[in-house]
């Protein structure tokens, strides 16, 4: 799933200083799944920017609406009966949400009200790891099922570095060492010839390298 | 009145007198529960918080009180003691004299204007002691009224007027009366030892020596010190507290019993924790013991955190005397100790004697009137298998006048005590009732999109709220909010009269919404959920704006703050009213039949009791047989033979034309809910699959017999447990003829570092295997290697007189166990007499192990999983609350007996049969089960199957279903809210406190504060 | 023999070699860079001439490397994975050469947290075995990474680090066969404290015949105060300090404690010494240059062969 | 405003604080008016939602009342109440109101004193405070 955390309420603020009414829109899945953006934080928000604006003596209008999902056109449709008067738009979504109700209204400024993390796993209630970076050509496969790209400091491909230390990474503590989690897993998979072959410098235009990517369906699409 | 015979008669209100009656009422049979007390609740009401859990334990225990109160199956009788008895089971008829309580119970609302104007006249007080009295019996007193002592009253006129409720009758000259009665319960509790005579102790002299109870009176927040710790003598924090433990018990001091108290160790351990955690470093706590006997389940882990977390310090060592000399502002206490001959002199600020029970003199007559056979220290007789079962057929005893003992077991025995009770009773006939409930409902009006019409009713209590605010003012003021239609002064609200009325105006005038002005929702809500039930309302349509607990009693002298506020929560309470909803309360309709898991004793006891009440039990054993574990025990230490009890039970059993056996069962799924559960078994050689469909279950697994592999255990021909020992007895004399010397191990295997509990039986298997050795052969020198003794309760009798009979017990420490070595066909011990201070070697014709039980890790491990029932760290099944519901299971329709729960001796294991079987009887006497409505409500709409809700809740009710959203099982949620509070989606509700109506209560409470 | 370097011949020729390495300066000071040379001209074989050190920017790596170049002295050229791409690496590596350096190191690097520009980027196109197996690649096939031919390849005796204290330990032997399958003609070692440890790891290098295929070069530190062999056991990730280091240094008065960080290394020295497959030794004097010559000479392994 | 008095709300669980509430009302424990409870089943179920729309109706101070750690009657409601708490908090400071304003209390059922006692020491903090910030400015916007 894609993370989420909410912006400094300051930044917020900034953006929507100039207006008297904002359509505050919150999405169902990944970001209220992380805690970031449902129907609770745009609440939350929505208490917390008009208090914080009445404090600084303005006043605000807070509409809240919560879609089901923000990044797929026929849902963003259904806010077009509440843009009615509405200034601007703040999005509780991730980026792609975001831009994609920037999209639809084109008159309309559109705001972000989260800041997109990771693609990550819950590792228990209310907290995130960051698992994969999208680099289009999964070595998985190769490393026990455990990402060096996403969760090496170094994005080492071939073993730790000299700073490993009872498994942690050495930026801190709190991280694990992507490579020390890795052998141990070949370990249990009986695998670790794996270990020993040297992975080849990644091609990286099945990633970013090639610049903005598309999935295209032929099946599909229309 | 009932005149009918076929009842029992419980006596005794405290704890054990009030589950008794609790478990009989809900099983529907009918009771009348007689205290000499003018309110019920008996000692554990004077408690602070109880061990091990350190609860306060006030929160758990007034539920129980006020169901009590409720329950219409029991008669309560207050202020009266039992005169004689006549008859036999079936057919007893009793004398009953009740004192004057000089007031009317019907009209007192407990308000305590008597009380605060003539505390002299006005009962109150629990009387323990001129240190402690206690502003307050207990907030939850049941009944709730006070007690007049006529014949301190100098003024009978003033007194009774200051009584806003007319309650005062000075005519009452108390009343006899005879009741007759099928069974009787006789559960009078225990009486503390007095140390007023001990010189040496100081009890008498010094203020601050107390008595254990005393000390925890002190440390209560209801207590005479608002939970202050002070020195009595001079209101000093004080800096070091001691305990002496066993006074009043093992013999120690004159007029002391001969019986260990069981209790005093774990009552101890638990006053010294409490006492360092609220104030860690800055106080010192010393117990002096003999043997530390924390026998109990995860009683020894208690211990062990008192020791090591909490620093508690123990001393084993017997005080020779608490003085106080001359000059010196402490107490000096002097005590022994192992390490050398010289008295040790040590001081401290408070001195707690932890006293034993006895039986009161006035029990003991009363125990003569019954017929009863006593024991030496006055306590009657019982079976040797049922330890509820006494010598008059159809009298039984439960808690500590069948032998001391602490809370857990006692409300063991009071359930064992309840289905024994009933089972002397005459089937009853139940149709008139359902038909008289049906005629009292009328059918619900339908509230659902019309216009909310509110009633607001505020009560003035009497002085209560009228003396502090305009309760007048107050209900117009009401008049003026939106949505109210009726709005009007009530009076005393909870009296007959006024909720007649209330119920009258709610049909008169079309109300769909109720407010009432008055006392807590805590103790209230349900009697007016009722009067708006029977008015035609759904009983969740109503709201209460506690005005008098949480406005007038405590704003008395601030009258216009007070009535601000009443305003404020009136109107709060009228904004919340118009978005309430009806709801359901959750009903199933029960199913009636019943699984046992397990065919040992506990197993047979729980399916037998409950197929004699006619119940379908369906009885599940692992193994080829029935009999479990006590099929390898020949005699108990009193000398039961256990054989024919098996035999009996297995034939007993097998024969039951309501029972039906099935052997070589393994569970392997579960499902359902609380009263309609099925279960899926692998049964038979051939493991055929097949599903039973049950309302409860008992589990009654049992435990397995450790066998460490330790001290040449299976390694030396010589070496044996106690099991193998006590076979060898019995079953081959000669060999034990030639024996000079045998060697018992404690503690193998128990209260180690990988099994830190206590096995509980060990001690008392040594000692009855030791005395049953020196019958077989009296030359034998016999030694018992312990760590502490833990003969509790009659069984200290034993022990004292295997000492006297020469057996030789030596104490060894964890840290220097007794070293064993194999020389030829003997085998050569060696430990370290403390008392010697020296080395010893003894060879050994025998060396015997005491090894205790373990619980069965695999097995409890998959039935864990399979009934989602937790466990302790050691395994053994986890009770709903290990004080006051030790049978119960957290898993409603669960309960468990036997050594499943921890382990046990076999009259423990069939009392605690006998308590699962009440306790199931208890939910079995239902036709349906009702769940209240107060549960969480997911909108799948909304839901994004996020799981947070899955992960907080903490029971694990919520799941993500086939539909892809989180379902949450009304029947199985408890009602917290936790969930609704934490879902990002906003998903979720709790029924009665939505969010919307929190929210009505947060606007309207702002609407005036800030216009 | 697959290059002209100093180090490479020292070693063919069966000597124990020793390098040791000066870190480039925060600022335009070419001579800063001359008078760290000076200190350790005669005394070692190579100097190994660091990559923006713990993240910190400096002097580049290749520029202070051709100032020694100039001076006579034999640099060994540092690069880190960290901050560049593999264009840039390749174009710093044929510079190099071009320049007259004919040794380097391939390194990751330290990540960017420890440094001074925490804000910045951590590259890691390739990492540390990719960059040995690219520099090998350039050298022996004369192919770019990406594939293209190469015109006159850069011959670099190259170099590759090992700690064989970090986690997991079973995996360090095994990292430094990936290593030298890669490419690696030698290694440096991480400061060696713990012996006993290291004597371990050369074990499994020996039971893998590594120490046949490559020359191991052990590292050294000397220690300057108690402060900073408490700060090197505690604060350095992959450090390995016992605490009878700590206790030792700690046991001489404040001024005797730099000479006793001499003496625990020359011990160290004659230790290291005695284990077969030792090819050398590596001396991290940071900010000590001028007590390099002291330690060399008193280890007895002055003058330096000539070759 | 000298003669401010603060609003407070006090959302306390069935079991132990609103129990203990009725108990300081059974001993006559005399307390400041200010505070209006909300009764609830247990402070875990109190949502962050609750408390910040209370500082934004108008409320001068909230606190949160539970069993004592370890005996909560849901487990661990208590644990989970005190973790909203702080975490509503830091939003508070984000917002430009007093952290402080916001608080965690636990006591058992028996503890009547205690809740008088707590009650009182939170107005008195709060009376010191002075009006919420939001309070203030609903105000000023009443009055323009």
């Amino acid at each position: 799933m894609i993370t989420a955390e909410r912006k400094p309420l300051e930044e917020l603020i900034e953006y929507i200083r100039p207006y008297r009414r904002i359509l505050l829109v919150g999405c169902n899945e990944c970001v209220t799944v992380c805690a970031a953006g449902g129907r609770k934080e745009v609440g939350l928000l929505a208490s917390g920017l008009q208090m914080a604006l009445l404090k600084a003596g303005a006043s605000i209008e807070v509409r809240e609406h919560t879609l089901e999902r923000q990044c797929d056109p026929e849902y963003v449709e259904e806010l077009v009966p509440m843009l009615d008067g509405v200034d601007a738009v703040m999005s509780m979504a991730c980026g792609c949400g975001v831009q994609e109700v920037a999209r639809r209204f084109k008159n309309k400024p559109v705001y972000p009200a989260l800041n997109t993390k990771f693609m990550g796993a819950s590792e228990r209630q209310g907290v995130w790891a960051e698992r994969c970076m999208g680099c289009g050509n999964c070595l998985l496969g190769e490393t026990g099922g455990i990402c060096p790209i996403a969760r090496c400091a170094k994005q080492l491909m071939n073993g730790p570095c000299g700073g490993s230390t009872n498994g942690h990474c050495e930026i801190g503590d709190d991280v694990d060492c992507a490579w020390a989690l890795i052998w141990e897993r070949l370990k249990e998979l009986g695998q670790q010839d794996r270990y020993v072959e040297i992975a080849p410098a990644k091609d990286w235009r099945a990633g970013k390298g090639a610049g903005p990517r598309k999935i295209i369906r032929e099946d599909l699409a229309e | 009145m009932n005149t009918s015979n076929n009842r029992v008669l419980v006596i005794g209100g405290g704890m054990a007198g009030i589950r008794t009656a609790l478990d009989l009422a809900e099983a529907e049979k009918n009771v009348i529960l007689v205290d000499r007390a003018y309110s019920i609740g008996g000692l554990m009401t004077q408690l602070d918080r109880t061990f091990p859990t350190n609860n306060c334990d006030l929160c758990t225990l007034a539920p129980n009180l006020s169901e009590g109160s409720r329950q219409e199956h029991i008669e309560l009788v207050t202020m009266t003691t039992v005169t004689d008895v006549k008859g036999t089971k079936g057919d007893f008829t009793v004398q009953l004299e009740t004192a004057p309580r000089f007031i009317n119970l019907d009209k007192c609302t407990a308000c305590g204007e008597c009380h605060k104007k003539f505390p002299e006249w006005v009962r109150f007080t629990p009387g323990l002691d001129h240190r402690a009295p206690t502003c307050m019996r207990y907030p939850q007193a049941t009944p709730q009224a006070f007690s007049i002592d006529m014949a301190k009253c100098t003024d009978v006129k003033a007194l009774m007027e200051s009584c806003p409720a007319g309650a005062i009758n000075p005519d009452d000259f108390g009343s006899r009366r005879e009741v007759k009665c099928a069974s009787i319960v006789f559960v009078p509790g225990g009486a503390l030892f007095d140390p007023s005579h001990l010189d040496y102790l100081g009890y008498a002299a010094q203020a601050d020596v107390v008595t254990s109870l005393e000390y925890e009176r002190i440390l209560s927040a209801s207590g005479p010190t608002m939970g202050r710790l002070i020195r009595p003598s001079n209101g000093q924090q004080p800096k070091k507290v001691a305990w002496i433990q066993c006074v009043g018990s093992r013999g120690l001091q004159k007029g002391a019993g001969q019986y260990c108290s069981s209790a005093c160790c774990m009552f101890a351990l638990k006053e010294a924790i409490v006492t360092k955690e609220r104030f860690g470093d800055d106080i010192e706590t010393t117990i002096f013991y003999m043997d530390m006997r924390t026998m109990g389940k995860d009683y020894e882990r208690y211990f062990l955190r008192a020791r090591d977390e909490f620093g508690v310090r123990f001393v084993r060592s017997r005080p020779h005397s608490v003085l106080r000399p001359a000059g010196v502002d402490n107490l000096v206490v002097t005590y022994g100790t192992d390490s050398g001959p010289v008295n040790v002199t040590e001081e401290f600020d408070i001195v707690v004697l932890s006293t034993g029970f006895r039986v009161a003199d006035d029990v003991r007559v009363l125990a003569g009137k019954l017929g009863l056979d006593l024991n030496s220290g006055g306590f009657p007789t019982t079976d040797g298998f049922n330890p509820v079962v006494t010598s008059v057929p159809g009298v039984y005893v439960a808690g500590v006048i069948e032998a001391p003992k602490d809370i857990p077991e006692t409300m063991v025995q009071a359930s064992a005590a309840a289905i024994m009770a009933a089972g002397d009773l005459a089937p009853a006939e139940k149709v008139e009732k359902t038909e008289a409930d049906q005629e009292l409902l009328p059918p619900e009006f339908g509230v659902v999109g019309e216009e909310p019409r509110v009633g607001v009713f505020i009560c003035d209590c009497g002085e209560n709220i009228g003396g502090v605010i305009d309760a007048g003012a107050l209900a117009d003021y009401a008049g003026t909010l939106p949505h109210v239609a009726v709005s009007r002064l009530q009076g005393h609200g909870c009296s007959r009269e006024s909720m007649r009325q209330i119920q009258q105006i709610i049909v008169d005038e079309k109300i769909n919404r109720v407010v009432i002005g008055g006392c807590s929702p805590r103790t209230h809500e349900a009697k007016f959920q009722e009067v708006i039930r029977k008015a035609g309302l759904n009983r969740y349509l109503l709201e209460i704006a506690n005005i008098r607990d949480q406005v007038t009693w405590v704003h008395a002298n601030r009258a216009e703050g007070a009535t601000e506020k009443a305003k404020d929560l009136v109107r709060m309470a009228v904004g919340s009213v118009v978005r309430s909803q009806p709801l359901a309360d959750h009903s199933l309709p029960m199913n009636k039949d019943v699984l046992v898991v397990g065919g040992g004793v506990a197993g047979m006891t729980a399916a037998l009791q409950l197929a004699d009440h006619g119940h379908k039990v369906y009885l599940a054993e692992r193994s080829a047989a029935l009999g479990g574990q006590a099929a390898k025990i020949h005699r108990t230490l009193e000398g039961d033979e256990v054989a024919p009890l098996v035999r009996d039970l297995v034939a007993r059993t097998e024969a039951h034309a309501n029972i039906q056996v099935i052997t070589r069962a393994l569970i392997v799924d579960h499902s359902g809910l609380p009263g309609m559960f099925k279960t899926g078994m692998q049964t038979g050689r051939q493991m055929f699959y097949r599903q039973i469909e049950h309302g409860v279950t008992i589990l009654a697994t049992g435990a397995l017999p450790n066998r460490p592999a330790q001290y040449l255990l299976d390694e030396c021909s010589q070496v044996s447990t106690q099991l193998e020992l006590q076979a060898l007895i019995a079953e081959n004399p000669e060999t034990v003829r030639t024996w000079d010397n045998v060697v018992m191990i404690q503690c193998v295997g128990s209260r180690t570092a990988d099994n830190p509990n206590c096995s509980r039986i060990c001690c008392q298997t040594a000692v009855k295997n030791a005395l049953r050795i020196l019958e077989v052969n009296p030359e034998a020198r016999i030694f018992v290697l312990y760590r502490d003794m833990r003969t509790y309760g009659f069984q200290e009798e034993y022990y004292q007189k295997a000492r006297q009979a020469g057996v030789i017990f030596a104490r060894y420490s964890a840290e220097a166990p007794p070293q064993v070595k194999a020389v030829g066909n003997m085998v050569e011990v060696t430990f370290n007499d403390p008392v010697l201070g020296r080395e010893i070697t003894v060879n050994a014709d025998r060396l015997c192990l005491s090894t205790g039980l373990v619980a069965d890790e695999d097995g409890n491990d998959e039935l864990a999983m399979i009934f989602k029932i937790p466990r302790t760290a050691d395994g053994y099944f986890l009770e709903d609350h290990v004080k006051l519901r030790p049978v119960d299971l957290p898993v409603p329709g669960f309960f468990v007996a036997g050594t499943a729960h921890g382990p046990k001796l076999i009259r423990e294991s069939v009392a605690q049969a006998l308590a699962a079987s009440s306790r199931a009887l208890t939910m079995l006497a239902r036709d349906t089960i009702d769940l209240g409505a107060r549960a969480a409500r997911v909108d799948r709409d909304r839901c994004a199957a996020c799981l947070v809700c899955v992960r907080a809740c903490p029971f694990g009710i919520p799941y993500i279903n086939a539909d892809g959203y989180s379902e949450i099982d009304p029947a199985k949620c408890h009602g917290c809210g936790v969930c609704a509070s934490v879902c990002p989606a906003k998903a979720i509700q709790l029924m009665q406190f939505e969010d919307d109506r929190i929210m009505a209560k947060l606007e309207e409470l702002f609407e005036r504060s800030i216009a | 023999m697959k290059t002209e370097s100093k180090l490479e011949k020292v070693l063919a020729a069966g000597h124990l070699a020793v390098t040791s390495e000066c870190g480039p300066p925060r600022g335009c000071m070419p001579d800063k860079v001359r008078e760290k040379g000076k200190y350790l001209e005669g005394v070692v074989d190579a100097i190994n001439v660091t990559d923006n050190q713990t993240a910190m920017v400096r002097m580049s790596s290749l520029a202070a490397s051709a100032i020694l170049r100039q001076e006579g002295l034999n640099p060994l050229l540092q690069v880190v994975s960290r901050d560049r791409n593999r264009l840039a690496m390749q174009a710093d590596i044929i510079g190099a050469y071009s320049l007259g350096i004919d040794t380097m190191l391939c390194l990751s690097g330290d990540h960017t947290k420890f440094g001074d520009h925490p804000m910045a980027a951590n590259v890691h196109d390739i990492d540390s075995i990719q960059m040995i197996q690219m520099v090998k690649r350039m050298r022996d096939e004369g192919l770019f990474q990406g594939g293209a031919e190469l015109k006159n390849p850069p011959k670099m005796f190259i170099g590759a680090a090992a700690n064989p204290f970090a986690d997991p330990f079973e995996l360090r032997v095994l990292r430094l066969a990936k290593k030298i399958a890669a490419g690696a003609d030698f290694i440096q070692t991480q400061c060696i404290f713990n012996v006993d440890k290291f004597e371990k790891w050369m074990e499994g290098v020996r039971s893998m015949g590594l120490h046949k295929k490559c020359y191991i070069l052990a590292g050294i530190t000397p220690i300057k105060s108690v402060g900073a062999a408490r700060y090197m056991k505690n604060k350095v990730p992959g450090m390995d300090v016992p605490q009878e280091i700590v206790d030792r240094m700690a046991a001489q008065p404040k001024e005797k404690q730099p000479e006793e960080g001499i003496t625990i290394c020359i011990e160290t020295i004659e230790r290291l010494k005695k284990i077969e497959g030792v090819a050398g030794f590596h001396i991290m004097a940071i900010d000590w240059e001028e007590k390099v010559k002291e330690i060399v000479e008193r280890a007895g392994l002055l003058p330096r062969p000539v070759v | 405003m000298d003669n401010f008095e603060p609003v407070i709300v006090a959302f306390c669980c069935h079991y132990c604080a609103y129990t203990a509430a009725d108990m300081a009302g059974s001993q006559r424990l005399s307390y400041p008016p200010n505070v209006k409870v909300i009764r609830v089943p247990c402070s875990g179920k109190v949502d962050a939602m609750h408390v910040v729309k209370a500082f934004e109706k108008g409320a001068d101070g909230v606190y949160v009342a539970g069993c004592l750690e370890g005996d909560c009657h849901f487990k661990n409601g208590n644990t989970k109440a005190a973790r909203m708490v702080a975490y509503v908090r830091r939003y508070m400071d984000e917002i430009g109101i007093e952290p402080d304003r916001l608080e965690m209390v636990t006591m058992s059922a028996g503890m009547g004193y205690r809740f008088a006692q707590v009650a009182t020491e939170i107005t008195e903090k709060i009376r010191r405070m002075g009006p919420s910030p939001i309070h203030a400015a609903i105000e000023t916007g009443k009055a323009a």
